[in-house]
């Protein structure tokens, strides 16, 4: 954990997935049976849908160490339970709006909708998501926050 | 005593034993023997034990302090800590703080005739003043258990219940709320205030402890204060909230008592002056 | 007790060799409409015109979030480590109120009546309180009806009066305060007789007496007058936290992966689960009875128990209180109340 | 149209309720005042000073007893009324509103209806000093937002005097007390503080009145405020100026967003 917050040449992001079991978990499997080779930053956390991802996974996942988040689930109209992605979309909607106006960096947040056929898709979404981390560098900035306020001062 | 009040001594689990559905006893063994050697206890106090990253809950020391080489706690599966307890496996470790609060005077008892009741998962403060108890039973007079829990399944201690429950010198009863008992059950169907009634121990140079849910607490008072129990020999246990076990959180504050400090053991006479906000 | 004077000028260049020598100066410092206690590097930093800070001066040693002890697992394993004395740092409470001196009276008693709190006891330890007497007041302040006054040099260790424009007096109570005017000894010059300073402190009448309210109190319990006061009261903790005696606390534990802190944060008795049961059972499942609560404990149960009164008069909570549970008028009116009705 | 005292005492005579929940001269501002005989009318006041929103108490089952109650109401009382009923959090007939915004000119509203259309014709100036503070946090860049809010968040002391003040935070159980799992740290800390402010402004997302109760009520003035507000004005502009209810649990297969790849 440590050697990766330094803001150099050897910084390998963290990128967490929270995808849903249907479509996107699919197409990631359907990635690997079909050999197509993607960046190994990311581990994938499964949910029944898009639905189900509650928005402090997010906020935990970066407070835990994530440097970038994907989440990502079937297409509009796709949802194997007929809505759970709308209901998705319309918190993530609401969600980003009020990161951006805290100030957390929404751009280390990939949003997709990958299908159970699209397996290239999700290696390209990867390997764009962690080149843009790669970019940004580590969320340190965000980490830090979590000391308390007493210890955070004598820091500084 | 720790320079850090907060600090706890770090207890390895020897043994668990699995007493009803979600209830489960640790036995715990200090993973440092000079803590160990300077450790001692008395019947009725409580500890802080913690599973390290879920925090901290109170429970009585079950075990015996005559009994040395181990301390027992008994505990159901409620909160995030106990949840946290019942993942841990034998040969874990967890965290320790105690021994706090006062005790049952059982000096006082010798020679008296006792009578215990207690209620669910409320039998562990009893277990370790019996086993005290027994270990030295020519001390006192006659022994009379009334225990009842929802279901026959509930019942902690079980092989002990059966220990005692052959013993010529100690009255077992036990009984199981209704429609709680199997059909080979062969001890008493009814709520504990009702069995004890008709259980009817002399009170006569005798001594109540009554420990379990505060509803059994309640019932069960005008049932020993009828059989002619003086308030002053009536013993019971609080269970106010607790957090730090050294009076300073303010948890269990009542009037200008802390339960942690001036209890957990009280007379139903001191309760009487409380404030009723147990 | 030594008295010194001190040019109103020079007292800058004094507060300038006490940030030099010592880790740690906080002074109240404006910040919008508030003023909080903070860190300073500069005299001009310090904000001398407001009554009192927004929050008390407890934070200095019993901060709102602290480790109590860090943990680290192993396998099956766990080990503890605590926090080294030398990370409190040496701190000089800078203007502080006769009332915030006076709150650390309290909390000395509540962290040692009976185990001793070495965490706190260490931060105490290196903790200098430099006063200054209060030249106004405002219409929440009661201190003198608990005890206090604004030229009350209990619990202080050095008591500063501004006489008039040119002179200031140094009360200088302890010997922590004494190595704090060393720093400067050209500047104090030491006066033998008695300084009348009350010309220079706010007149704040006195409303009551504790020793009313405790008469009161004793019988009050089942009293009607608990339900009637905290009708409007909406159970939020503002009171508590910026109290400057409340010291009620929760102990969690901070886990990420492997290791670990257990902390200790501000909790209040007004909040409903403060008391509730893993069981649901709640012994006060009332806001009248934690409003009841706060008050027997300050004014009835710590009097009774530890022998110091939970209250200091500076009128944080009435400040602070959203629907305007102004304590000084509450107490008033247990004072006058019957409660046998 | 009558005065305050007069619809009051009508009320305890005709009306029988029990009590009226109003506003009295207070130490520094009026305060929320429980008025239960006619001998306290006379301290019943109502005129601009009248902040808080005391449509916190509508939910309050132990302060209301059982008996029919009346509730003098201001403008953000009502809205906030209207929202509870739209939440199915009080029911029509279990108060009586003496609606006004001064204690010289109220009248008595009892149905959903009438309440509607008071609202309705009563529009909100927009609080210019609200407007101007969330443009000029939205025209920082991010990094300076971030700083913003962080130093903002980091006073935090977690009364949670933010959620008892407000009238749409009337969970039994609020989820920053839920600890299996431990969704907000319970400690201040400045990301801890961070989490339970965006956890509230989710959870307000469309129910929000913009009364600023929680606003008022910090006693640390942070302006958390500007979190629902943005919130509600990216929601009006995102889902449609008519939407009310808790948008988070419906939902429009036409909804538009620009981020999802």
């Amino acid at each position: 954990m440590k050697d990766m917050e330094n803001k150099d040449n050897n910084f390998e992001p963290r990128i967490v997935a929270f995808v849903c079991n249907w479509c996107t978990y699919a197409g990631a499997d359907l990635a690997g049976t079909s050999r197509i080779k993607y960046a190994p930053n990311v581990r994938i956390v499964r949910f029944p849908c898009t639905g189900r991802i509650d928005f402090m996974l997010l906020l935990k996942a970066f407070g835990s160490g994530a440097d970038g988040i994907i989440v990502s689930g079937c297409h509009p109209n796709d949802c194997h339970y007929t809505s759970g992605n709308f209901h998705a979309r319309r918190r993530w909607i609401v969600f980003r709006n009020l990161l951006d106006f805290l100030g957390i960096d929404v751009n280390r947040i990939t949003f997709s909708w990958v299908s159970a056929a699209e397996g290239a898709k999700w290696a390209d979404i990867v390997n764009e998501t962690v080149d843009k981390i790669r970019k940004l560098g580590p969320y340190t900035e965000y980490r830090r926050a979590k000391d308390y306020t007493e210890e955070a001062k004598q820091y500084e | 005593m720790k320079n850090n009040i907060y600090l706890p001594y770090v207890m390895t689990i020897d043994r668990i034993i699995e007493e009803a559905p979600g209830v489960r006893t640790f036995r715990l063994k200090f993973k440092d023997k000079e803590e160990e050697n300077a450790f001692s206890f008395r019947a009725g106090q409580f500890a802080e034990y913690s599973a390290f990253g879920e925090g901290e809950c109170t429970f009585c020391i079950a075990s015996s302090p005559t009994r040395k080489e181990y301390i027992e706690c008994t505990f159901r599966k409620a909160g995030r800590v106990t949840s946290g307890l019942e993942r841990l496996e034998e040969g874990a470790t967890m965290g320790f703080r105690g021994p706090f609060g006062n005790f049952f005077p059982i000096e006082e008892w010798k020679g008296k005739n006792l009578l215990f009741v207690a209620g669910g998962i409320a039998l562990p403060p009893m277990r370790c003043v019996i086993w005290n108890i027994l270990d030295r039973r020519d001390e006192f007079g006659d022994i009379t258990i009334v225990y009842g829990a929802k279901s026959e399944n509930d019942l902690v201690y079980k092989q002990e219940l059966k220990e005692w429950g052959e013993r010529s010198d100690v009255r077992l009863v036990t009984t199981v709320d209704p429609g709680g008992e199997t059909p080979s059950w062969k001890g008493e169907v009814g709520f504990v205030p009702s069995i004890l009634e008709k259980t009817a121990p002399s009170s006569a140079n005798s001594i109540a402890v009554v420990c379990g849910p505060p509803v059994m607490i309640k019932f069960s008072f005008p049932v020993l204060e009828k059989l002619g129990f003086a308030d002053d020999c009536i013993y019971t246990t609080l269970e106010n909230r607790m957090k730090c076990g050294v009076g300073k959180c303010g948890r269990c504050n009542i009037g200008k008592y802390y339960v942690c400090k001036d209890g957990p053991v009280f007379t139903k006479k001191q309760l009487n002056d409380l404030p009723s906000e147990y | 007790m030594k008295r010194y004077i001190i040019e109103k000028s020079k007292v800058n260049e004094w507060l300038k060799q006490i940030i030099k020598s010592t880790e740690r100066v906080l002074a109240p410092v404006k910040d919008g409409e508030k003023v909080y206690f903070r860190p300073i590097t500069s005299p001009q930093e310090t904000d001398y015109d407001s009554v009192t800070t927004t929050e008390s001066a407890k934070e200095t040693v019993f901060p709102r979030t602290e480790t109590l002890f860090r943990f680290k697992t192993e396998g099956k394993d766990t080990t503890l480590s605590e926090v080294s004395a030398e990370s409190y740092p040496q701190t000089v409470l800078w203007r502080a109120r006769p009332c915030d001196a006076v709150g650390f009276l309290p909390l000395d008693a509540i962290f040692n009546w009976d185990y001793k709190d070495n965490i706190y006891n260490l931060r105490r330890a290196k903790l200098t309180i430099v006063s200054f007497s209060c030249n106004t007041s405002d219409s929440c302040c009661f201190c003198t009806s608990v005890g206090g006054g604004p030229g009350n040099t209990e619990g202080t260790d050095i008591l500063v009066t501004l006489l008039n424009d040119e002179r200031a007096l140094a009360e200088v109570v302890t010997e922590k305060g004494e190595k704090l005017i060393s720093l400067c000894p050209t500047l104090f010059k030491a006066v033998e007789s008695d300084e009348d300073k009350s010309s220079a402190l706010a007149k704040i009448s006195s409303r009551f007496t504790s020793e009313q309210v405790q008469e009161h109190l004793k019988n009050a319990f089942d009293s009607s007058i608990w339900k009637q006061q905290s009708a409007r009261c909406i159970g939020c903790g503002a009171c508590a936290f910026v109290c400057p005696t409340c010291a009620c606390f929760d102990i969690q534990d901070d886990k990420c992966g492997r290791d670990g802190k257990r902390i200790r944060c501000w909790d209040s008795c007004g909040f409903s689960l403060f008391t509730k049961h893993t069981s649901g059972y709640n012994p006060r499942p009332e806001q009248s009875m934690r409003w009841r609560q706060r008050l027997l404990h300050k004014f009835s149960y710590m009097p009774d128990r530890i022998k110091v009164l939970g209250c200091t008069g500076c009128g944080r909570c009435s400040r602070a209180c959203p629907v305007d549970m102004n304590i000084a008028e509450h107490l008033y009116s247990i004072a006058n109340y019957n409660h046998e009705k | 149209m009558s005065n305050l005292e007069e619809t009051a005492r009508s009320l305890f005579k005709e009306e029988k309720v029990n009590l009226i929940i109003g506003f009295e001269e207070g130490s520094r501002h009026p305060r929320p005042f429980f008025c239960t005989s006619t001998d306290d009318i006379p301290k019943l006041i109502l005129d601009k000073r009248c902040h808080n929103n005391t449509a916190v108490y509508l939910t309050k089952k132990d302060l209301l007893g059982t008996g029919l109650v009346g509730i003098v109401a201001t403008l953000r009382v009502l809205k906030s009324a209207l929202q509870l009923s739209l939440e199915n959090q009080i029911n029509e007939g279990q108060f009586i509103f003496i609606a006004g915004e001064d204690a010289s000119d109220v009248q008595v509203l009892k149905d959903k209806a009438s309440i509607q259309s008071y609202v309705d014709a009563h529009p909100e100036i927009p609080d210019s000093k609200v407007e101007e503070r969330l443009h000029h946090i939205e025209s920082m860049s991010r990094e300076d937002r971030w700083a913003f809010w962080k130093n903002e968040l980091s006073k935090c002391i977690r009364c949670y005097a933010c959620r008892a003040a407000c009238p749409l935070c009337y969970c039994e159980r609020c989820v920053a007390e839920v600890n299996c799992p431990q969704w907000i740290d319970p400690w201040a800390a400045p990301l801890s503080n961070m989490e339970w402010q965006v956890n509230r402004a989710m959870h307000m997302a469309g129910r929000c009145t913009g009364c600023g109760a929680c606003y008022e009520a910090c006693p640390l003035d942070l302006p958390i405020n500007l979190l629902t507000k943005e919130l509600s004005s990216e929601i009006s502009e995102d889902f449609g100026k008519g939407i009310s209810g808790n948008v988070l649990s419906s939902f429009n297969p036409a909804d538009k967003e620009n981020f999802f790849k």
